[in-house]
């Protein structure tokens, strides 16, 4: 059968001639390969003092937005729920009572919103499906626990504090 | 009471203790332990007697390579549970007897040979390994030959012995 | 030292090996008790070496730790080869030969 | 030359019969071997007036062991009785079937060649030698042939003279070493035996009677006796009874009686005494018998005890006494056997009880029978008579100081030989009438019969004819 | 010392033919080729020293003393490489079949050639261990090599085991003698250097007597040679009973004659006597109660060591002759004996019976061969003891043990003759297990001839010395 | 029998600093392979603990301090005990027999005293080493048997009969040199090897002896269980080897003592094969600065000698891949003690046709 990649290399099993009995130039060649990679750039980064440049593209812990205001984008409208191929995001809708208006943007709110981060693949679609901007995937790295319980993200542990909003806000004018 | 004196004797009760122990110990590892001990003894013996030279083949070769082999042997057969049987509180009296008497009565003549005050000294380069040397392949060249001979049969022996019959089994099959 | 106490001390060595090999039912420490008494044996042999100021008693040693090793390769492959058999090494078993 | 011829023409011929096959070549083949040996045993006896007959070959010069041979008077005329059965026996057997022929008869010419050995060696080593040869033969016939019991009566004997002859082993060497230069000529065994301390001298003489006592048998040593007499074949019987005692008794005279004079002194008593008490016992054991080849075997016993009585009475006329009885016994002997053999073989036993009437059957055989057991009584006229009379003459002369005693009781034994003997011929002959019709002797047998009693009624009547040459 | 040399190669020889040789039967063709080979080496050693001897040129001693050769020990030499030689021409089909490393068998006979050579020239006894121990390592083995069989095994670990402790002992009788006399070249021993006894130099050779009587299997040191002549293959029990033991013996005289020839000579009758009676009574008596020829003959042997003891109390010119004649004796009749018992399925007596009838040859054959062991004359057997028990009458107070011995040898009669009846009077149907082929009844021909020329004319064997 | 006290002293002295130095090597020689490791894998290695993370093998010998102490129970309780203890003790025995320097003079109240950088000169030097080694095995086959556990055991095994196996060919490509040398005492070898260039020739017994060093080197890896032979320690079947049992100290223990025996072979292999302590020039020096300070400077040559092997044994641990078992014992019997033998053959040879003195 011919192979359907080229990556399968059968097996050389003809007998070793006599230079390769020897196993000095064998053994020297596998000694100048590593000699050579003394000399190798380092590939370690030191982590924590230093980081590695996430791509443009990376996708990482999700983020509720708010509005330049500071209230909350989401309508609870469950679109993101639906898109999600993990089926990671629940939610509860609850309508806004007056005197609320500063918090919730529209009159309709999600009162509580969960992300099983354990479950969650990170593709992005909630964030394409939502109609509000609410929802975004942020460049940060989800950071370790020693329980399942902390994996699921609460609304609160999600949305923008205000101090980033603010900062979001700076960083918006400085580009605008 | 020289402090020589003192080695010897230490050396000695050393060696005297560790070897009954080689015989009483009910598992054979111990006995193993005890023998490399009393080699370590016989060892100290020679050096006491400026035989350098045989103290450490002693050890390279008794305790280095053959109590290995012992401890080796030993070890596969799992023969440490105390599973030996013991002979019969008779046969025990019996071997003791007799090797006491054996003792008793070698020692009993020698007590009056004339040989036995002679002094052991230290001194003296006979047992240095040029010397030695020099002994060995000057007279006993040909003991020295012999002894690769033997080596030889040695070898072939435990292969002979070792190895298992393949091909007569599948033929009997 | 006087040669009595080399004397004394090997033999008393000897026959503590001569002791075990009599008593013992296992092989193999019969095989170290006769381990034991060819080093009394050659404990007395330096001890003479010394007094009769002779290197070649010396050199007996030599060939008598040669001899030992040699029969120590061919003995524990024996005891080997039996235990492989009866899965023992008690020399008990030897004496069902008779029958 | 005549004295190796009749060593090697049994050996040869002997050798020669293992590659026969066929049953009555080999016969012809033995019989025609043993006459020739009968010839050559004759001629060499008559010519011995003329010349001495010794020769000597180097044999083995590490030992000073020589092939020496000598014909003496005695050595010949045993000879000559040894050539004289073997073919007489041969052809009284000549029609009998015997398995495996070729080895049989090879084996008997080989007993044959080692008896002419042991009564013409002159060297002490030689002379065991052949006394040993003479046996291995003899053992194998008594095993591989005869009656059920052979092999342990056989083997019984073979143990018994076995052991006798390694003990005389044991001396031999020990008086070699005695030898000055290391030698087994026969003067320098005589001069050094006869120069040996007295208390070497006796053990070596024990030694060496024990050896010669079992062969002949003297009464302590007997009982393998009688069970290899019954068992085996006749020839065989004959070998061993008329034969190889023989071989003992004249180890006694040539061997023993001269190399240890200080033994003999001392032993010559209790020998006797020995012998006088294997007679009576032979005879009372003969007495009880019902088997009549056990019943000849015990009279042999009496037979033999007499003539070591003559040899030690230490006469002369003693001793030309028992040369004279052990020639002429083994000639009635012989015809004892073969008559027995062939009233056996025509009766299917030999029990006593069971037979009867044999002078209405057979006359011919009943005369040679009744001859043949007046020459075993030893009656005038018989040759049996001349040799009991010289010993009994010789013991009476003898300076034992029992003499009389020792000449009374060995004078019992004659009586008591006569009752066994002739009740024996009473219950066969005549006794309760048998109703079996049985063939008289054969042609062949006739013929060795009547050799046989012509030999006992010419020297029992003309003895000089034998006592001349001693 | 070109046969010496020659045994350590031709072993190696035999190893590498291991190596390359797939067919059993050429290891037999090619040990037979080398061992006539190691022959013809021995009889030019012995013409070689003759030669020599003759232009007054030869010196005894070889190596620095190491070993002394002499017409005798030479010619000892030749004869048991003879005797081996027919040895290997008789059992080798039947080594074939003991195991699959045949060319190792034969390279370990080599071996154990060397150290027979070793131990009739040895003039030190650092030779005499040497020899000793490289002739009983390849027994170790061979007596374990076949694996199917149990037996063989408990045979191997048993000889081993009382084989290396007889080493020990050995090796205390040696330094003893040493510290006593202060060197290790028999010929320098004094037992009275100092005016009176030498007291450790007798417990040496006590020491060694006993270590000795184990390798001879004399009695009460004898106790393991019936169940490992027994246990062990056949081909190399009779191998293991003749040359190998009778080598041993022969260094065994050479002590006691050369090296301990100024001892008391009453001491050496009594001691030696012990044993000799202790080992005469055992092995016959026992002997007389075995059921398996194998095993009588193992006993056989002991009772054949009792009689060789006699050239050891003798030690004099007529031991010499007496070791020469008894080595040859016993080892062709006791070759010829298994050579026969080789071809037979059944090892008891009833395998025996009747074997006249129908292989008239073998029983023949058998029948020398036993009669030699009886010491019937007329065979070589019937010299052999007459030489040794010459020689112990020599020795003063011995006539007794004499004796005595030979009314053993009657009672050996009895166990031998019951093979010979077996053959001869019995009826029975005897199995081969192997075809008696030309070869055989040439080499067994041979062998008989022997026993019966060598029991008319000894003389032939001590010509040489 | 007169005891010079001061002699005494100064041997404890440097007994006391030889075994703290060979702790400190070995300590460090952890530190090294991590760091060796690391940069052969294009990484950095230790950093965090002190500057480059040197204080690194200090932190790990704490860690291992205050560990769990576990004795399996059903372990042979003293042997179990023994074990390490033997293993470590013979590791730091041989350490007595190397000439760490030349004798150095100390100008006292009492007059000059020459002092010699080594513990015991005897004249069997190269022989005790073997001794040394050769009961080295005991440990590891105690620990293995005593630890009651079939991986133990195997392991233990696998590593006494390496030890023993490529001890002969350690012992035959050495007699190589000795019949060279003409003495086994090691302060004679190196005595020897004085210098760099004789004018005539190289001193250093690896320009006279390459084939008995590589023979050497390569027997070195087996004895002291390093990789490419690490047979007791395949992770993949043998999880971690002899020491699979233990835990705490006694497992530092272990890993301690066969630094210490990289160590102490490297030591070895410079003093037998590469001139010891000395180097080239070094009577220029000698000449140029005092007593006390040239024999800094040899030790200092040694150490950078031993430095460059154990740096070497690193080197090839982290390049080569492990053997089967039955390769490793094919090597050792079949192809280093015939090279050896080879070896030994074609140096008597040569000495005996052309440098025969007689």
């Amino acid at each position: 059968m011919e192979s359907l990649t080229n990556r399968a290399q059968s097996v050389d099993r003809s007998p070793m001639t006599f230079a390769e009995k020897i196993y000095i130039p064998a053994l020297m060649k596998g000694l100048s390969i590593t000699l050579s990679h003394i000399f190798k750039k380092k590939a370690t980064i030191n982590y924590p003092e230093e980081t590695r440049p996430f791509s443009p593209v990376f996708r990482g812990l999700h983020v509720l937005n708010r509005d330049e205001e500071g209230r909350e984008k989401c309508t609870a409208c469950g679109l993101c729920a639906l898109a999600c191929p993990a089926e990671a995001i629940t939610m509860e809708a609850a309508e806004r009572l007056p005197g609320e208006e500063h918090l919730y943007r529209e009159e309709k709110y999600a009162a509580k919103y969960e992300i099983n981060m354990l479950r969650c693949i990170f593709c992005g679609y909630c964030e394409e499906a939502c109609p509000k901007d609410a929802i975004y995937l942020s460049e940060t790295v989800m950071p370790a626990n020693y329980q399942r319980d902390y994996f699921v993200y609460k609304k609160q542990d999600m949305l923008l504090t205000d101090e980033q909003v603010k900062q979001k806000r700076l960083k918006l004018q400085q580009k605008g | 009471m020289s402090l020589h004196d003192i080695i010897f004797w230490i050396l000695s009760l050393w060696a005297i203790v560790c070897a009954i122990f080689v015989v009483i110990s009910r598992n054979p590892v111990n006995s193993v332990l005890f023998l490399i001990a009393t080699f370590f003894a016989i060892s100290g013996h020679y050096i006491l007697m400026n035989a350098q030279f045989l103290a450490i083949v002693n050890i390279i070769v008794y305790a280095g390579a053959i109590m290995v082999l012992f401890l080796f042997v030993i070890m596969l057969m799992n023969l440490n549970t105390d599973t030996e049987p013991q002979k019969s509180r008779l046969v025990h009296f019996a071997a003791l007897i007799s090797a006491g008497s054996l003792l008793l009565v070698v020692l009993s003549a020698f007590r009056k040979a004339e040989l036995t005050q002679i002094p052991v000294t230290d001194a003296g380069d006979i047992g240095l390994i040029k010397v030695l040397g020099k002994t060995l392949f000057d007279h006993y060249v040909l003991p020295f030959e012999l002894s690769s001979v033997l080596f030889l049969a040695a070898m072939v022996g435990a292969m002979v012995i070792g190895r298992k019959e393949v091909v007569e089994e599948k033929s009997t099959k | 030292m006087p040669i009595q106490s080399y004397l004394f001390l090997s033999f008393s060595l000897f026959a503590i090996g001569v002791m075990g090999v009599l008593m013992r039912r296992n092989a193999i420490v019969i095989f170290m008790c006769i381990e034991l008494m060819l080093n009394a044996v050659n404990l007395l042999l330096v001890a003479f070496s010394k007094v009769h100021g002779d290197p070649g008693a010396q050199v007996f040693v030599f060939f008598i730790m040669v001899v030992a090793a040699a029969e120590v390769a061919v003995g524990l492959a024996i005891i080997v080869m039996m235990f492989r058999k009866v899965n023992s090494v008690d020399i008990n078993i030897l004496n069902r030969l008779k029958n | 030359m005549s004295l190796i011829l009749l060593l090697v023409i049994p050996l040869i011929t002997g050798l020669a019969s293992f590659a026969f096959r066929k049953a009555q070549a080999v016969k012809a083949w033995a019989l025609f071997g043993s006459l020739l040996t009968l010839v050559v045993a004759a001629l060499s006896l008559c010519g011995i007036k003329e010349q001495t007959h010794t020769i000597s070959y180097t044999w083995l010069p590490t030992l000073g062991a020589s092939f020496a041979l000598q014909g003496s008077v005695t050595a010949l005329l045993m000879t000559l009785l040894t050539a004289i059965v073997f073919p007489l026996t041969l052809l009284a057997q000549w029609n009998k079937d015997i398995e495996q022929p070729h080895r049989f008869y090879g084996l008997m010419l080989l007993a044959q060649a080692g008896l002419m050995g042991v009564f013409l060696a002159h060297d002490l080593l030689l002379f065991y030698f052949f006394w040993e040869l003479a046996l291995i033969p003899v053992y194998f016939l008594a095993g591989q042939w005869g009656d059920k019991d052979r092999i342990k009566s056989s083997f019984k004997f073979f143990v018994y003279t076995f052991l006798g002859s390694l003990l005389m082993l044991g001396g031999l060497i020990y008086l070699y070493l005695q030898t000055p230069n290391g030698n087994f000529d026969y003067d320098t065994i005589l001069a050094t035996g006869a120069a040996l301390p007295m208390a070497v001298q006796n053990t070596l003489f024990v030694l060496f009677f024990i050896a010669f006592g079992i062969k002949m048998p003297i009464f302590p040593l007997h009982s393998w006796q009688a069970g290899a007499y019954e068992q085996t074949l006749t020839p065989v019987t004959i070998v061993l009874s008329a034969l190889m005692v023989k071989m003992g008794l004249f180890g006694v005279i040539k061997w023993l009686y001269p190399v240890f004079p200080s033994g003999t002194e001392q032993f010559g008593n209790i020998i006797m005494i020995l012998a006088l008490i294997g007679i009576i016992y032979g005879s009372m054991l003969a007495i009880v018998q019902k088997d009549i080849k056990r019943l000849i075997a015990y009279s042999s016993l009496a037979h033999v005890g007499l003539m070591i009585m003559g040899i030690f009475a230490d006469t002369h006329n003693a001793s030309v006494g028992v040369v004279a009885q052990m020639f002429n016994h083994g000639i009635t002997i012989t015809g004892l056997w073969l008559v027995v053999d062939m009233i056996e073989r025509r009766y299917g036993t030999r029990n006593m009880n069971e037979l009867g009437g044999l002078a209405g059957a057979a006359p011919q055989m009943t005369i040679a029978l009744v001859v043949i057991t007046f020459s075993s009584i030893a009656l005038p006229l018989t040759n049996g008579f001349v040799g009991e009379f010289l010993l009994f003459l010789g013991i009476f002369e003898s300076t034992n100081p029992n003499h009389i005693i020792y000449m009374a009781i060995a004078g019992l034994g004659i009586i008591l030989g006569a009752i066994y003997m002739l009740n024996m011929v009473q219950k066969v002959a005549y006794g309760n009438k048998k109703e079996m019709a049985i063939a008289d002797m054969s042609m062949n047998e006739r013929l060795s019969i009547y050799l046989i009693l012509a030999v006992i009624i010419i020297l029992g009547v003309y003895p000089n004819l034998l006592l001349q040459l001693l | 010392m070109k046969p010496l040399i020659a045994t350590a190669v031709f072993a190696i020889l035999m190893m590498f033919a291991a190596l390359t040789v797939k067919e059993k039967k050429s290891f037999t063709h090619f040990a037979a080729i080398l061992m006539l080979g190691l022959v013809g080496l021995n009889v030019w050693e012995l013409a070689d020293y003759n030669r020599l001897l003759a232009s007054a040129q030869a010196s005894p001693d070889l190596f620095g003393k190491m070993l002394r050769v002499d017409n005798y020990a030479l010619w000892f030499n030749v004869l048991m490489s003879s005797c081996s030689f027919f040895y290997i021409l008789l059992v080798g089909r039947s080594i074939e079949k003991v195991g699959v490393h045949v060319g190792e068998y034969y390279a370990l006979h080599f071996f154990i050639l060397c150290g027979v050579f070793l131990l009739s020239t040895y003039n030190n006894l650092l030779i005499l261990f040497l020899g000793i121990e490289i002739l009983s390592i390849p027994q170790y083995i061979l007596s374990g090599s076949d694996k199917r069989n149990l037996k063989s095994s408990e045979a191997s670990l048993k000889y081993f085991l009382m084989g290396a402790f007889s080493t020990g002992i050995l090796l205390m009788g040696i330094v003893l003698l040493y510290g006593a006399m202060g060197t290790f070249d028999i010929h320098g021993f004094n037992f009275y250097a100092t005016g009176t006894l030498n007291i450790m130099g007798v417990v040496g050779v006590l020491f060694m007597l006993v270590a000795l009587g184990f390798k001879v299997s004399a009695a009460p040191m004898h106790f393991w040679t019936p169940d490992v002549y027994d246990g062990s293959p056949t081909p190399f029990t009779a191998f293991m009973a003749t040359i190998v033991k009778v080598s041993v013996f022969f260094a065994f005289m050479r002590l006691f004659m050369e090296g301990f020839a100024n001892l008391d000579p009453y001491w050496k009758v009594t001691v030696l006597g012990t044993i000799t009676v202790l080992t005469l009574l055992i092995g016959n008596i026992t002997a007389v109660y075995q059921q398996s020829v194998k095993r009588m003959l193992a006993y056989s042997s002991i009772a054949q060591a009792g009689f060789m003891m006699f050239v050891v109390i003798g030690s004099n010119a007529m031991a010499m002759k007496g070791m020469i004649i008894y080595a040859v004796a016993y080892t062709l009749a006791t070759v010829g004996i298994f050579g026969v018992l080789l071809k037979l399925k059944d090892y008891t007596y009833d395998g025996f019976n009747g074997l006249a009838k129908k292989h008239p040859f073998l029983a023949l054959i058998a029948s020398i061969c036993l009669m030699s062991l009886a010491g019937i004359p007329l065979t070589a057997g019937f010299f052999a003891k007459w030489f040794v028990i010459a020689a112990a009458l020599e020795q003063p107070g011995t006539f007794w043990l004499v004796i005595f011995a030979l009314v053993m040898a009657a009672v050996s009669l009895y166990y031998y003759f019951k093979v010979i009846m077996a053959m001869y009077f019995k009826t029975g149907e005897p199995e081969l297990i192997t075809p008696v082929t030309t070869m055989d009844k040439v080499v067994m021909a041979i062998i008989g001839s022997a026993v019966i020329v060598f029991g008319i004319a000894p003389d032939m064997l001590l010509a040489w010395i | 029998m007169s005891i010079d006290t001061f002699l005494i002293l100064e041997k404890i002295i440097l007994v006391v600093i030889i075994i703290a130095a060979s702790m400190g090597v070995a300590a460090y020689s952890t530190w090294a392979e991590r760091k060796v490791a690391a940069v052969m894998q294009d990484r950095i290695g230790p950093l965090r603990a002190g500057p480059f993370g040197l204080l690194q093998p200090l932190a790990d010998g704490g860690k291992l301090f205050f560990k769990e102490e576990i004795v399996p129970d059903n372990s042979t309780k003293w042997l179990f005990m023994l074990a390490p203890a033997m293993f470590i003790f013979t590791s730091l025995m041989t350490s007595a027999i190397i000439p760490w320097g030349p004798d150095f003079v100390i100008n006292g109240s009492e007059g000059a005293r020459t002092v010699a950088l080594q513990v015991a000169d005897i004249n069997i030097g190269i022989l005790y080493v073997f001794g040394v080694v050769s009961i080295g095995v005991y440990g590891i086959m105690l620990g293995g048997w005593a630890s009651n556990n079939k991986f133990s055991l195997l392991s233990a095994i696998r590593a006494a009969s390496q030890a023993i196996s490529y001890e002969l060919a350690l012992g035959l490509s050495l007699i190589a040199l000795l019949m060279l040398t003409g003495t086994l005492s090691l302060r004679t070898i190196v005595e020897q090897q004085h210098g760099f260039w004789d004018g005539n020739y190289f001193t250093w017994n690896f320009f006279k002896q390459p084939l008995g060093f590589i023979i050497f080197l390569v027997c070195s890896f087996a004895e002291l269980n390093r990789a490419p032979f690490d047979m007791p320690e395949s992770e993949s079947e043998l999880n971690m080897g002899y020491h699979l049992e233990y835990s705490s100290m006694k497992l530092g223990m272990f890993l301690f003592a066969e630094y210490i025996n990289m160590f102490i072979s490297s030591a070895v292999l410079a003093t037998l094969f590469f001139g010891g302590y000395n180097f080239p020039w070094m009577d220029q020096v000698q000449a140029a600065v005092p007593s006390g300070i040239f024999s800094l400077i040899c030790v200092g040559v040694l150490m950078a000698k031993v430095v460059g092997f154990i740096l070497f044994f690193m080197f090839v641990r982290w390049t080569l891949p492990r053997f089967r078992f039955d390769q490793l014992l094919n090597l050792g019997w079949t192809k280093l003690i015939p090279l050896a033998l080879f070896n030994m053959l074609v140096t008597g040879a040569v000495i005996l046709f052309f440098f025969n003195k007689k």
